[in-house]
Formats: C-alpha cells, sequence, structure tokens
C-alpha cells in the first residue's frame, strides 16, 4: 500500500510514489539506501536504511587483543583515521594508565590534524560532485595527495592509517616529514583564497545552499548531532575546546561557528575549519618537543583492571567517542563505538520533511556522511 | 531460476577481424560502474582524479547506471544485507562486462573474516565470476590502474602498456 | 547558563528519592550527594566520577522504570544523547543499558545505566525524550535483543531486515 | 506525367531508404554483433533500475501537471529545432529580410510560450498549499 497525501477535490488525487535512492548512487557517497516517498518532486518522508556496510567492528573487538583492534579504528571512517585511532588507544591507555610521552602526543596532534585536512579535502571535492561541479574534485584532490605524501612517509599508508600505538606512536618523526609539513602549510594557505574566489563566492553555489537545508541548533541537541553540523548552527561545540584532550589545550585556535544552520553554514564552516588546522599544525611544528615516542613501560600483554571508561575526540564528523569494558582479560569485553555520521544522519528525516529532492541532496552531501562510519 | 553466470553470450556472427577490433575499442574505454562501498572506493576516487588520472587510459567515464557500464570495480567490503543489491547490479549491467575485484574484501572479506562472523560476504567471486583481482587494503591507485590494464590485457589478448619492472 | 555538576548530582538525587515511591519498591540505598562517592553499587545510585580516569563526570545507575525520567531531566538541563548501547553480562545472567550524555555548550557527561533480566531485557524507550534515541535503542535492539517499550520500529536498523539473531550476545559465537 | 516527376520520385524513395538504413541498419547490426545473452545470478536482467534494489510499488499513478506542462515546453522547442534547420539550409542561398524576418516570427511565436508559462509559474514548481500539511 501507497500512502497517500490529502489534496482538495479541484485537484484530483495526485499519488505519492516510493524510489529507492541508494545503495548504489553516487549521491550517497557509498551504500546508504534512502527510501524516499516523493510527492512530485518534493519529499513526503525520507527514511534512511543503513546496513548495508555493516562489518561487525564491535563484535570484532571482542575476539582480539586490546593492541589487535587498532587495525579495526581506521577502517571505521577510513577518512579521518588518525583521529579514530586516537580515541581508541587513548581510550585504553586510561583504562591502564599509561602516561604517553609529550613528543607523542604533538605528533599524534599534528597528523590528526593533517588527516582532518585530507578528510574535509576529500568533502569539499564529493560535495560539490553533488551539486554538479567537477573540477573543485580535481584541486582538493591534488591537496589531498600532498597530505597523503606525508603521511605515507611517515605511516607507510595512504589512507587506513595504524600509527599510533597504545602508548605512543609507532615511530618517531624524521627530518623530512618535519619540513614537508612546513612546506605544506605554506602551499596550503594561499590555496584558500583560491577555493574562495572558485568556489565559495560563486553565485550558483550560493543559491544551491543559501537558505537550502536549516538545521537548528535545538534540532542537533535532541538527535546528537555533533562537529560542524552543530558548528553550523551557532553551537561552539568542538571536543578539543569543551573537553580538551591530548595536548589541544595548548595551542591557540578558534572554532568556527555559523549561527545561519543552512548547508552554506555548515559548508562554510569546514572551510575555515582547514584554516585553524593548518594553524595548529604550524604551532606544533615549532613547539615539537624533544624525548620519546612511546611510554617505556607498557606491557607487552595488556590487561586493564575491570571497569568502563570512555574517550571522545572531535574527528572531521564530529564527536567520536568510545567506550570501552574491561573484565580484566587481554582481551576487551566490550568495545562500544559512538560515530558522528550515525547522529547526523538521524536527523536527516526529520531534516528534509517537505523539501526538494535536489535540496535533500545538498543537505545531505553538507551532513558529510561516511556510511562504513554510520554502520560499523 | 539457476544462476547463470558461466552462459555462452557469443554473438549470433562472428569474424575474427572484427572481434578483435571491437575488443581493442571496448579495452580501452572501459566504463566502470560507480560503485563504492567502503575504503577502497576513496583510493577509487583518487586514481580517477589529479595525479594518477585514470583517463590516460580510457577508464575514467565512471557511470552510475549499471545499463552503461562495462566493468564493475567491486571497491569494498560485501555484506550479507548487501549481496542481493551487488547481485542485481551485476544482472543489469549489459553484456560484455567485467568484474574488478578490488581490495582484500572484495577477494575473500579481508580483515573481517573470523571464527563466527555473520556479516560479511568471504568474496565477490562467491557471487559472481570476477576478472581480474586487486589486492591490497586498500590497493594504491597505481595497483587498480595496473588492474586495468590486466584487464585490458585479458580483452585483446595483449599488453599495450610497458610493464614496470622492481629495480 | 552555566550548569553545575552539583547541582546536577543534587537534581538526580532529588529523581531517586522521589523513585522510592515507584511500583518496583526499592529504596535506594544511597542516594548521591554531592562530593560524596559511593563505591559500593548499589540498585540505584548516583556518583561523581574523576573525569580523568573515567571519562564522565558523573555516573548514574537507575531502576530500568526511570530511565524515562532521567532523560527528561538531562533533557531539561539541554543535554543531548550520546549513545545508548548495551552489555550482556551473561554470568550475572543481566543486561545492562548504558545511555551516554553530552552536554553542548558544558564540559559535562553523564552515564545512566540500568540493569535488566537477561532473560527478558525490556526497559521503557526514551525516543518520546529525544528522537535520535529511536536509531540508537532499534541498533541495541539489533545487536543485544534489549526491547525497548513504546519504540515506534525495531526492525533492524544494521543487520539485514529478516535478522533474527543479536549477535554481540555473550552466547551468539557458541550458536 | 513526364519524366522529371519519375526522377524525383525515385529520388524520394531513395532518400526514404536511406533514411530507413540509417535507422534499421544501426539495429540489425547490433542483432547481429552484439551478445546474445547476459550472464545473471538472480534473474533481474530486466528488472527496472533502482540502485540495486526492488522497486517499490507501481510507477503508473498520477503525477502532477507541472511535470506535463514541462514536458509540453521541451517537445515545442525541440520541434522548434527540427524545423529551423531546412530553414537554414533553404534561406542560406541569399540574404534577404523578408526569411530573416519570417524566422524571427516563428521563434518569437515560439518563445511567447515560454513567457507564458513562466509567467503562468511552471518552472517555480510551487507546492500547492493543500500538499505541504504533513502526511497523514
Amino acid at each position: 500500500m501507497m500512502p497517500q497525501t490529502e489534496r482538495s477535490a479541484a485537484d484530483g488525487p495526485q499519488e505519492t510514489f516510493v524510489l529507492n535512492l541508494g545503495p548504489q548512487h553516487p549521491a550517497t557517497h557509498g551504500v546508504l539506501r534512502v527510501k524516499l516517498t516523493m510527492d512530485g518532486e518534493y519529499i513526503t518522508r525520507a527514511e534512511p536504511v543503513p546496513g548495508y556496510i555493516h562489518r561487525m567492528h564491535e563484535k570484532m573487538g571482542e575476539n582480539r587483543t586490546w593492541a589487535q583492534f587498532l587495525p579495526n579504528t581506521s577502517r571505521i571512517d577510513y577518512l579521518s583515521a588518525m583521529t579514530y585511532t586516537h580515541a581508541y588507544v587513548a581510550a585504553v591507555e586510561r583504562a591502564a594508565r599509561i602516561e604517553v610521552p609529550l613528543r607523542a602526543e604533538y605528533i599524534r596532534v599534528i597528523t590528526s590534524e593533517l588527516n582532518r585536512l585530507s578528510s574535509h579535502l576529500v568533502w569539499f571535492g564529493a560535495f560539490l560532485l553533488d551539486l554538479g561541479g567537477f573540477t573543485p574534485l580535481l584541486y582538493a584532490f591534488d591537496d589531498r595527495e600532498k597530505i597523503l605524501d606525508l603521511l605515507e612517509g611517515l605511516t607507510g599508508s595512504r589512507l587506513t592509517y595504524c600509527y599510533y600505538r597504545i602508548g605512543g606512536v609507532c615511530n618517531d618523526v624524521d627530518e623530512a616529514f618535519v619540513q614537508g609539513t612546513r612546506d605544506f602549510v605554506a602551499q596550503m594557505r594561499p590555496r584558500f583564497g583560491m577555493y574562495r574566489d572558485l568556489v565559495t563566492d560563486n553565485v550558483i553555489l550560493r543559491k544551491r545552499l543559501e537558505g537550502i537545508g536549516p538545521i537548528s541548533a535545538e534540532l542537533c541537541r535532541r538527535y546528537g548531532a555533533t562537529g560542524p553540523v552543530i558548528r553550523g548552527a551557532g553551537v561552539p561545540y568542538d571536543v578539543r575546546k569543551v573537553e580538551p584532550y591530548s595536548v589541544y589545550g595548548q595551542f591557540d585556535f578558534e572554532i568556527p561557528v555559523f549561527p545561519e544552520g543552512d548547508c552554506m553554514a555548515r559548508y562554510r564552516v569546514r572551510m575555515e575549519e582547514m584554516a585553524q588546522s593548518l594553524r595548529i599544525i604550524e604551532q606544533a611544528i615549532d613547539r615539537l618537543p624533544a624525548g620519546p615516542v612511546m611510554a617505556p613501560s607498557v606491557p607487552r600483554v595488556l590487561k586493564p583492571p575491570p571497569g568502563d571508561c570512555c574517550f571522545a575526540v572531535e574527528a572531521a564528523r564530529g564527536r567520536f567517542a568510545v567506550r570501552i569494558v574491561s573484565d580484566g582479560k587481554e582481551i576487551p569485553y566490550r568495545v562500544k563505538l559512538r560515530t558522528p555520521s550515525f547522529s547526523n544522519l538521524s536527523l536527516f528525516e526529520e531534516a528534509s520533511r517537505g523539501m526538494l529532492l535536489p535540496d535533500a541532496l545538498a543537505l545531505m552531501g553538507s551532513l558529510d556522511l561516511v556510511i562504513p562510519d554510520i554502520d560499523r | 531460476m539457476e544462476p547463470q553466470t558461466e552462459l555462452d553470450c557469443s554473438p549470433l556472427v562472428r569474424f575474427a577481424a572484427l572481434d578483435d577490433l571491437l575488443a581493442l575499442g571496448r579495452a580501452n574505454s572501459l566504463w566502470p560502474l560507480t560503485f563504492g562501498l567502503a575504503c577502497c572506493a576513496i583510493e577509487m576516487m583518487a586514481a580517477g582524479a589529479s595525479r594518477f588520472d585514470l583517463s590516460r587510459f580510457g577508464a575514467e567515464v565512471f557511470r552510475a547506471s549499471p545499463r552503461q557500464a562495462d566493468v564493475m570495480i567491486v571497491a569494498g567490503t560485501i555484506n550479507k544485507k548487501m549481496a542481493a543489491a551487488v547481485k542485481t547490479l551485476y544482472d543489469q549491467m549489459p553484456e560484455p562486462k567485467w568484474v574488478i575485484a578490488m581490495g582484500n574484501c572484495a577477494i575473500s572479506g579481508g580483515p573481517f573474516v573470523f571464527p563466527g562472523q555473520y556479516a560479511v560476504v568471504e568474496g565477490v567471486d562467491k557471487l559472481f565470476p570476477v576478472d581480474v583481482f586487486v589486492p591490497g587494503c586498500p590497493p594504491r591507485p597505481e595497483a587498480l590502474i595496473e588492474g586495468i590494464l590486466e584487464l585490458e590485457k585479458k580483452i585483446t589478448g595483449r599488453r599495450r602498456w610497458p610493464v614496470v619492472k622492481p629495480q | 547558563m552555566m550548569l553545575s555538576l552539583p547541582q546536577l548530582a543534587e537534581a538526580f538525587g532529588q529523581l531517586l528519592r522521589n523513585g522510592a515511591t515507584r511500583p518496583e519498591g526499592q529504596a535506594p540505598e544511597h542516594p548521591g550527594s554531592p562530593g560524596a562517592a559511593n563505591l559500593a553499587a548499589p540498585a540505584t545510585a548516583c556518583r561523581l566520577t574523576d573525569y580523568a580516569l573515567k571519562g564522565y563526570h558523573l555516573d548514574v545507575t537507575v531502576s530500568p522504570g526511570e530511565v524515562v525520567s532521567a532523560a527528561s531531566l538531562l533533557d531539561g538541563e539541554g543535554f543531548a544523547l550520546d549513545a545508548i548501547t548495551g552489555l550482556d553480562w551473561m554470568a550475572d545472567g543481566q543486561m545492562e543499558v548504558v545511555y551516554d550524555y553530552f552536554h553542548p555548550r558544558n564540559a559535562l557527561r553523564v552515564v545512566v545505566r540500568t540493569r535488566l533480566p537477561r532473560a527478558e531485557p525490556v526497559v521503557p524507550t526514551i525516543s518520546t525524550v529525544f528522537p535520535g534515541a529511536n536509531w540508537h535503542e532499534r541498533e541495541a535492539h539489533d545487536f543485544f535483543g534489549i526491547r525497548f517499550l513504546g519504540h515506534p520500529d525495531l526492525t533492524p536498523l544494521l543487520l539485514p531486515e529478516d535478522a533474527d539473531y543479536h549477535p554481540l550476545r555473550k552466547d551468539f559465537a557458541l550458536s | 506525367m513526364d519524366d522529371a516527376y519519375y526522377v524525383d520520385l525515385i529520388y524520394l524513395c531513395a532518400f526514404g531508404a536511406g533514411g530507413l538504413a540509417f535507422a534499421l541498419g544501426p539495429m540489425a547490426l547490433v542483432h547481429l554483433v552484439a551478445a546474445r545473452r547476459t550472464r545473471q545470478t538472480s534473474n533481474k536482467t530486466g528488472q527496472f533500475i533502482e540502485c540495486g534494489m526492488d522497486p517499490i510499488g507501481d510507477a503508473w499513478i498520477r503525477y502532477s501537471a507541472v511535470y506535463y506542462l514541462y514536458a509540453l515546453v521541451f517537445v515545442a522547442f525541440a520541434v522548434d529545432v527540427l524545423y529551423l534547420i531546412p530553414v537554414a539550409l533553404v534561406y542560406n542561398r541569399q540574404f534577404a529580410w523578408r526569411d530573416l524576418v519570417e524566422t524571427v516570427v516563428f521563434v518569437a511565436v515560439l518563445s511567447l510560450v515560454i513567457v507564458y508559462a513562466w509567467k503562468k509559474g511552471v518552472f517555480e514548481w510551487n507546492r500547492k498549499p493543500s500538499s505541504t500539511a504533513p502526511p497523514s
């Protein structure tokens, strides 16, 4: 049975129809499925159906030792793998009371922020691809490859880094990385001006984004949406500032906030955030302390004391929290991953009601979804 | 109806020279299906974007519709909820069609295989035949390009591009 | 309005004391008072925790009947729902439901937990208070088979739509 | 009936045959050269494409009249172009004001359709007030 909307008798009954958007659809950035009930070009109901890339990360957490779970963390949100690994290792360090050397914390901040930049660049390219502009993707990937070169030299992989270890990082940065990062920051700064001239000030883009897909701060709160979504609704919530973890408290940076709550506000938040990440990277590189990069006393077989603990980080898409429960054994009792895309997507049904389909796709793109991050 | 993945799909008339010509044309303008599943999809995007530039080999026209696509690049993990959709998309691609399994998940289930796993299909070749396997987790864009060149070799019977030998 | 932790703890203490008249009839043994950490874990409790060690500020244990009033209390204070998760304590024959809350404007994190019998894990839904809980509860139902009373739609979210198994139960791998 | 008439008729037939060959030739060629069957796993080769899912419901339902108007405007201009090509071919012998005026009048009359449709709000995709109510 298909639902029908009420219409005046003069119109005659116009029926709604049900349309599958996804799992194989270029606008859903992966294998998200949205069950659309359409009234012509207007959305009566858009019900996201996740689960098409559920990969049992939480079950796998209960099947391997604390350290063996590390490669999984980088495959949940593969675009900001560093921040996800950071949350997990920091949670285990908190549970096992391991003190991380300062140099390792600085390296974590530098690599996390580089990763945030590369993640936002992919979003930038893919979002504009959704809106119908292909060229920005080529510029964004050009910049992104420079970051990947740096991280690949350091970690050995391009995307799914497994660089952080429980107690530090797996190898020290070399002079080439430090110099390369400095060069990259210098190269990247002027690019934002180019992006602004090329894309942000474009009339077509503004017409497609301004006033489209409004999400209020209250809606964000009721659905637990975080990251650029809540900051684009005027709430300066960023885990790096609210609950400063690692050494983020030592840096001078701002949290970009735009109160409009529309797609353009979320777009601007991410663009500004990239510039702020550069600021953090610059400060961290300048103040990089000497010392070891691995805690001296990490036991070979880790057995955190029984109990639970949480650790939250600001990933590229919002608040990512790990809740680990230990029963004192070498295998976790439970690893709960609270992922930002899950909560950010859950408000889509309410936010997209009554929108035009093309505008709803702009809204979905501005949420910056990574589908395995929803499904885990 | 039984799965028919070993059908003889050859055309009514065949001319050796014409077949070669068609194969050459097909091999150098492979249109992949836009079918990003997981991590590997980002590397697939990177292969199509600047620096790696898949269009040098004629395979950059990513089509959203299976009817217009020649090659399905299965880039990522297939789970049991997704398997039916993947099979549907394979069915909807017209002949001649090829499949590249990109990444360890598409090859064998990759890191998501453990005793008692409940969600992952352990390799896309469990669902339909695969022509080229590209290993890696995820494979580098160069590896995907090499996979496409291997597919060209499979279609035309010879390799047009030089093979880079490790020094 | 800056919300302070002792005020919140006091509010929860009030909630738990009022809960003494609830049908289950279990009076909270140690209603939490600000600054006093009760190390024993009674049926209901409100404890301040060390953020540096735990990652949250307030740990509240309530009876299953009180999760909705706890959610309403936090909703009134401007909290947002972080996650809902299950925990299978197979050895104790119990199922734990953990509600994580964060505050979008203050550095405050609250954990509300409740224990259910493992044989019949039923708890009222809080999706009437936080609409975002809808998906979290569906996920907990997927993984643990916890039934949320009053939930609009408990069809599997992440698992296939016809799935009848609950993979994160500790006895799942054995079957 | 003079010879010229038959010559013209032969020309016409040849032109028609050529046109048919252009239209049907590729179909015949494809029938011979293309693959006869498609390998498939679950017998869904002929299914409508909906992102890999089985379509839900029927496509034969009442749509908004706006779609119909939109299609009409499109068809008007497609036909317009169809007529303009022979006009351009015939009129290219010498420049004549009369021809130009004729063409402009033709295009202007068709453009009035756009103006009319624009004024009527065909391109606005406005919802009727009754349908903005939340679904029951």
